[in-house]
């Protein structure tokens, strides 16, 4: 026989689907079906139940090879190579729980490291926006049921977050949307013809690299001035009727994603476009949403926040937190060398990051804390597989609108496992010892 | 546990009325005792003020808006961190300190309970973890309801008894003390960038006009007899002649009784009456309309207030008040920040800074000093600065200083560059009134305990109530040479005992303590029809399911204090 | 004016912070209690001595204390911050923030420099040989108060974000700079002999832009107003006109509305 | 002679790519999802390649082998896209202009025929390049 186990959240994206149901076997220890969630939700549900997993710590020895090592020792390692470390990296943090992510901060403080989320390659240049010119938002429901003119600049939701627009943005019958599709403009601005693009009523398809120039023209366009007659590739007429779209709406909304974060301009793409949003409150209702890739980078910015003060790229080495990115960020730490030990959790930096960062990260004592193999744990020294967050371990976790959902176990972890937060406190108790804090 | 004495301090503590006289203090298992064995460790407070530990009763310390004010000013923790100290974690941020900074902080200041002033309840588990992270300090948090669906359709066909049962659903869902309302109906009309500027202003589509959502929820509130009363920050916040839309709203709470069982006497506490008591139509005549808000709260005695002193500092403003925020931002061109959160209310955050040469800050200063000198019962108004909207509570000493010293008044008014327009616009220069030790243990201690209900366990020293104990370095017999030794003595305590144990020695920590959140557990009648109403509303309408959400405040308050309340009408 | 020579002996392993490399902190000390300054590697506290040789002896006060930075110090932040007045030549090449937060005083860089120069300066001079790195004069993060005071010369290129949110003060520069010259600047002047690449004067409330080379995209906010005749560091020529940024607010002095003007050569 | 042409580069998610990192990065499920990149279809024809041939993507920064297939979200001519991952991470330029960022978006790449050089699996291709000894 099965049980159901219901209104389970997707720890994947940034989505964060809470209405998944899991079918598991009698004893819970077995995950048979997964229903309600995007292929990728699926996957990675199924995936936790693959009979090649790896479920012990290993380090890797001399002559390349890896060696098996109990959990006590990986923490004897990571607690020695912490307390001797200059300045270390604890980079990751999004793919693991809040509770997780405070003791992590724990580690950090005692032993004065730099500490920084997956927000450094994703939507990091969207807080330094924010911290410039603030951030007019709301929660997916107020799109759910209140928003007639939907912009996706920079983000491709039908490959991101694929139930996103099913959810919340699109297609769904709200309380002063009751025609749900019907009753939404939807305008997508991206150099590709994107899957998401293809559904738009309007696609500007500009140069890739001008969102700056095309944001600063639309400002121009609310107020009637004078306008060049192309800007980044879209004729001023396409721009002024845009404007003209956006301006006419009741309620609006902006989702915008790595193509703004990621290309020329980096911060200011997204300062011009909250600049867009606020100059569109003067006329109607418009807010403005970051479309966060990890399903916790959102909680580990603030749990960063609420403990430090900062919400990424947070430099405790001076005993207090400084935070300046481009100083303090990973990316720079580690393409200028400034670290001496790199300690990954949640993440995975060896895929992600370019491959110059990537092979500093080879050259310093590094541990890895993920239950996948990853090219990350592939050069790290020493790789500590975990229960799979989410899924074999609850905690909670925030969504893209900063909404905290309380993600639950749905089914037990191979024998002997142990969860990131329990490792986490192993590590922090033997470095309370060494550095004989009391 | 181990058992305290604190011989020769002049104790000041309303609840037993004592003024000052020279007592023993004794403290057992965490209580407040009558005697103690010789064992008990003897504290010296020779020459120093004993009080209870304050109680504060509004200010932004735990949520969402207030983190969103920490990320988005990395320059308000420029240079200004405080590092990692013995038991202390490192803490940073002037106008929004970090968690730990924040419960130190009050701590050091002789502040044993603080209450968190809104919560939107989708996000109440944010609040309990930032609460988790707060030490020592006792808190609890205030679920906005003011502009909630629910609340609009049922009080909208005056349905009292249906929004009593959706009260005690929300409250036990997410933990929350008192029922909170910021500006109601406006917050919902700001969904759609519109605002309700009086309390006759319809809401856009619910229909309903800010004083029948007002008047509704006092009656929900003493129809459930909850410890605390309805919390209000009426509409038309901040402008000049908002005092008239602030006395409608306080006559609407005219011939209410308090029912309830914790000896709270207010039907309505209206909060930062600084914001509320402005006259004038432009900036230009900007005045103080103190005295009339005053006089009208101390011939009505069912209601309670808080000031909202503005303290001259740079500081961020944090509100629930969506339009008002907008309108500020509009003021100053500063960076505005917004969540409209689904079906609830609003959170707007703006950055704002209250220079002593510009007139308007210089007469919502005077304004702030003029309520508490011009209110005659202490225990109905208490010194708050809506931390961080008028100031961070970090300035209560200061405070504190301009209240008890006219001399440091007159030197802060003559320091104002428009010295003559804070004169004119304002009656401050006039009010020779200095407060006594006593009436700040009133306005600081028993007075919020009382109306918040807790006036069984903290807010005074007789014995049985909790051991939350300040001892300031401060010398009630010896007339004050300088103010500025007010100031410096309220700033850091000789000894801060909470539940008992010393957590503040000489202003530093050396304890700490396993903090209480206090919440409140309303029993009401079966309601099959709110039960429906609210499957129905999270199907269609909140992106989040119901079990979810009820899943918020559960397993996540590491030590939760329930208020017992019995509603259940036969 | 006295002078205090320190010369690089023992490379740091990581990255230096060398904030007490100031003439505020070293007036009035001797060599032996300048070696005893704090510095840190890292997380690593450590003092001034370990890393440089320190010979000569400081004046009274910062004003009459010149410090020479010799050896490679390509590795060493903080040179000058927060620097009142004194003078400072760095002989080769440095790291990041150098002179931020300087109110006043004289800073030569006769190498590189890295970003984060002269952040949010108030006053003094900063004068860079080399080229200098990205947010010259730039203001700290989420701070709307940037730059409002001194003058900053750079004879080689400069990076992006130079001059962000300048409330005041002057930027000269020789070379090239990147994206995002002046973005949100509401006052100062910056004078360009290079070329831009594009994004030049984003958001920009109120100050003034010469750019001598050319800027590859303009724009679209910059309304072209004519062409004028100027005079620009002694240099006399036609410059192209443009006002913006049109899509920003703008304040009205005596019914006159404020733009930001930006001047290209032609 | 070996045609070559010169592209604007960008990386970004695709679902498979999505599917394909929580099956494994060791299965060679990852390299036939990330280890491609999208040429539009003149630039296929200007490199006078056929579909689904090996090419070697080079930039200022490093190269990578991938294989070409034609734009599945197109056209977008003069633009190529390669899914987020460690081939496209090996090209990308890592230049942050100090806020923290890589330019993951925008990175001139050359792009020629390199029909017979193996793609390397994702694990494979990142150690090689870090000179991990894997024994």
């Amino acid at each position: 026989m099965t049980k159901t186990v219901t209104d389970v959240i997707c720890p994947f994206c940034g989505t964060l689907c809470d209405d998944l149901e899991v079918v598991v076997s009698d004893d819970g220890k077995q995950l048979l079906e997964v229903y309600n969630a995007c292929v990728i939700g699926t996957e990675k549900f199924l995936h936790s139940q693959a009979k090649d997993r790896v479920t012990r710590p290993r380090l890797r020895q001399a002559d390349g090879s890896w060696k098996e090592i109990s959990y006590d020792e990986a923490a004897d390692y990571t607690a020695a190579m912490l307390a001797k470390a200059k300045k270390p990296l604890m980079y990751g943090w999004s793919s693991t729980n809040c509770e997780a992510q405070s003791v992590g901060n724990e580690i950090a403080e005692i032993s004065k490291a730099c500490c920084d989320n997956t927000a450094a390659v994703c939507h990091g240049t969207t807080l330094i926006a924010v911290q410039d010119i603030g951030l007019p938002t709301c929660t997916l429901g107020e799109v759910k049921n209140r928003a007639d003119r939907v912009i996706f600049w920079g983000c491709n939701p039908a490959h991101a977050h694929p139930r996103h627009m099913s959810r919340y943005s699109i297609f769904p019958r709200g309380f002063f949307t009751g025609k749900g599709q019907m009753s939404r403009k939807m305008i997508v601005v991206d150099p590709r013809c994107t899957d998401t693009a293809k559904m738009a009523d309007v696609h500007l398809q500009l140069e890739q690299g001008k969102d700056f120039e095309l944001l600063n023209a639309l400002r121009v366009a609310f107020k009637g001035e004078w306008l060049p007659d192309v800007v980044a590739g879209i004729p001023k007429e396409k721009i002024r009727e845009a404007a003209d779209m956006m301006k006419s709406g009741r309620f609006g909304i902006i989702f915008f994603g790595m193509g703004v974060t990621q290309s020329i301009g980096k911060n200011h793409n997204i300062d011009e476009a909250i600049a867009v949003t606020k100059d569109l409150n003067e006329y109607t209702k418009f807010s403005i949403m970051p479309m966060r890739g990890h399903y916790n980078v959102t909680g580990s910015g603030e749990v960063f926040a609420w403990q430090f003060g900062f919400p990424y790229s947070v430099d405790l080495t001076r005993g207090f937190a400084r935070y300046n990115p481009g100083d303090s960020s990973s990316i720079d730490l580690l393409t200028r060398g400034e670290i001496d030990a790199m300690f990954t959790i949640g993440s995975d930096p060896g895929a992600h990051f370019p491959i110059s960062a990537v092979k500093h990260i080879a050259a310093v004592p590094s541990v890895c804390i993920d239950p996948h193999l990853t090219p990350t744990s592939g050069v790290s020294k020493l790789h500590v597989p975990v229960a799979f967050n989410g899924v074999e371990t609850g905690g909670n976790c925030y969504r893209m609108d900063n909404v905290p959902i309380d993600c639950r176990k749905v089914v037990e972890p191979p024998e002997g496992m142990l969860t990131d937060e329990q490792f986490l406190v192993m590590v922090r108790d033997r470095l309370k010892k060494l550095k004989g804090a009391a | 546990m181990s058992e305290y004495i604190i011989k020769n301090g002049n104790v000041f503590d309303p609840v037993q009325g004592i003024k000052g006289d020279k007592k023993d203090i004794a403290i057992k298992d965490g209580k407040i005792a009558d005697k103690v064995s010789s064992s008990a460790k003897v504290i010296d407070a020779k020459g120093m003020t004993v009080m209870a530990g304050a109680v504060e009763i509004h200010a932004h310390i735990a949520g969402p808006k207030v983190n969103l004010g920490r990320i988005y000013r990395p320059e308000d923790k420029l240079f200004s961190c405080t590092p990692t100290k013995g038991m202390e974690r490192m803490g940073s941020g002037a106008s929004i300190p970090t968690t730990f900074k924040t419960g130190y902080e009050y701590a050091k200041m002789g502040y044993t309970t603080a209450m968190e002033a809104a919560m939107p309840p989708m996000f109440s588990r944010h609040v309990h973890e930032e609460i988790r992270d707060t030490p020592i300090i006792d808190e609890g948090a205030f679920p906005v309801f003011g502009n909630n669906w629910f609340v609009l359709e049922y009080l909208k066909n005056h349905e009292i008894e249906n929004t009593a049962a959706y009260i005690a659903w929300l409250l036990r869902v997410t933990k929350g003390y008192a029922v909170k309302v910021v500006n109601p109906g406006g917050t919902e009309a700001w969904a759609w960038g519109l605002n309700c500027l009086s309390v006759n202003d319809p809401v856009p589509y619910f229909d309903i006009t800010p004083a029948e959502i007002v008047k509704g929820l006092i009656e929900a509130n003493e129809y459930l007899g909850l410890p605390h009363s309805m919390h209000i920050h009426p509409n038309n916040l901040g402008n000049p002649g908002c005092y008239e839309t602030t006395l409608d709203t306080l006559k609407l709470a005219e011939g209410m009784k308090a029912k309830n069982k914790f000896g709270r006497e207010s039907v309505l506490h209206l909060t930062h009456t600084q914001f509320h008591s402005y006259g004038g139509t432009n900036w230009g005549d900007f005045e103080s309309k103190a005295k009339e808000v005053t006089d009208y709260v101390n011939k009505n005695k069912n209601i309670t207030i808080d000031t909202g002193n503005v303290t001259l500092d740079e500081t961020t403003t944090m509100t629930a008040d969506g339009p008002f925020e907008h309108h500020l931002t509009g003021l100053n061109h500063l960076k505005w920040a917004n969540c409209d959160v689904e079906l609830e209310t609003c959170a707007g955050v703006v950055p704002y800074i209250y220079s002593p040469n510009i007139s308007v800050c210089a007469i919502q200063w005077a304004i702030g000093l003029e309520i508490p000198l011009m209110m005659k019962d202490p225990m109905r108004c208490y010194i708050t600065t809506d931390h961080p909207n008028a100031g961070p509570f970090t300035r209560y000493p200061r405070v504190i200083k301009w209240l008890m010293s006219k001399k440091a008044r007159d030197t802060q008014i003559n320091a104002f560059k428009h010295k003559d327009k804070v004169l004119s616009q304002t009656s401050i220069g006039s009010l020779d009134k200095e407060l006594s030790l006593y009436e700040l243990a009133q306005m600081t201690r028993a007075g919020p305990a009382k109306t918040l209900g807790l006036g069984h366990m903290c807010g005074g020293l007789k014995p049985g109530m909790d051991a939350d104990v300040a001892v300031y370095n401060f010398n009630p017999d010896t007339p004050v040479a300088d103010p500025e030794n007010i100031e410096k003595a309220f700033s850091r305590c000789a000894h801060v005992f909470k539940l008992g144990v010393e957590v503040v020695k000489n202003g530093e920590i050396v304890g700490t303590v396993n903090k209480r959140t206090l919440w409140v557990n309303a029993k009401v009648n079966d309601n099959p029809q709110v039960k429906r109403d609210i499957n129905e509303k999270f199907l269609k309408y909140y992106s989040m399911t119901q079990n979810n959400y009820e899943a918020l405040g559960h397993h996540f308050v590491p030590n939760p204090y329930a208020l017992e309340v019995d509603a259940t009408h036969v | 004016m006295e002078t205090v020579t320190i010369t690089m002996k023992n490379a740091p392993a990581l990255y230096l912070e060398a904030d007490t490399i100031t003439p505020d902190t070293f007036a009035g000390k001797t060599a032996a209690q300048i070696a005893d300054l704090p510095v840190f590697e890292g997380n690593a506290p450590s003092t001034l001595g370990k890393y440089f040789e320190i010979a000569g002896n400081t004046g009274a006060t910062a004003a009459d204390t010149k410090i020479i930075v010799k050896g490679d110090v390509r590795k060493v932040k903080y040179l000058g911050m927060k620097m009142s007045a004194g003078e400072m030549v760095i002989e080769g090449s440095t790291d990041l923030y150098v002179g931020a937060w300087m109110t006043g005083g004289k800073i030569l860089a006769k190498g590189n420099v890295e970003g984060f120069a002269a952040t949010a300066m108030k006053g003094g001079e900063l004068t860079i040989e080399g080229n200098a790195g990205n947010y010259l004069g730039a203001a700290y993060r989420g701070d709307w108060r940037g730059m409002s005071g001194g003058k900053i010369l750079v004879k080689g290129n400069a990076g992006s974000d130079v001059g962000m949110y300048m409330t005041g003060g002057e930027i000269v520069i020789n070379g090239n700079v990147d994206v995002h010259l002046m973005t949100h600047a509401e006052g100062g002047k910056t004078i360009v002999k290079g070329n831009a690449t594009s994004k030049v004067g984003g958001q920009m409330v109120d100050g003034t832009i010469f750019i001598f080379g050319t800027i590859e995209t303009m724009m679209p906010g910059f309304k072209p107003n004519g062409e004028v005749e100027l005079e620009v560091d002694g240099i006399k020529g036609k410059f192209a006109h443009f006002i913006g940024d049109m899509g920003e607010r703008h304040k009205k002095r005596k019914g006159a509305v404020i733009y930001a003007n930006l001047y290209k050569k032609i | 002679m070996t045609k070559n042409i010169t592209l604007n580069l960008i990386s970004g998610r695709t679902i498979q790519q999505g599917v394909a990192i929580e099956g494994g990065k060791e299965k060679p499920l990852y390299r036939t999802a990330c280890g491609i990149i999208e040429l539009d279809h003149e630039d296929l024809k200007k490199l006078g390649a056929w579909k689904n041939t090996n090419v070697k993507v080079t930039s200022a920064y490093g190269s990578v082998i991938v294989k070409a297939i034609e734009a599945t979200q197109g056209p977008h001519p003069g633009v190529g896209f390669i899914p987020m991952g460690p081939w496209a991470n090996s090209v990308v330029s890592p230049n942050t202009y100090s806020t923290g960022m890589p330019t993951f978006k925008g990175t001139p790449v050359t792009i020629e025929v390199a029909i017979n050089e193996p793609i390397l699996l994702g694990i494979e291709l990142v150690q090689k390049q870090c000179g991990v000894n894997v024994g």
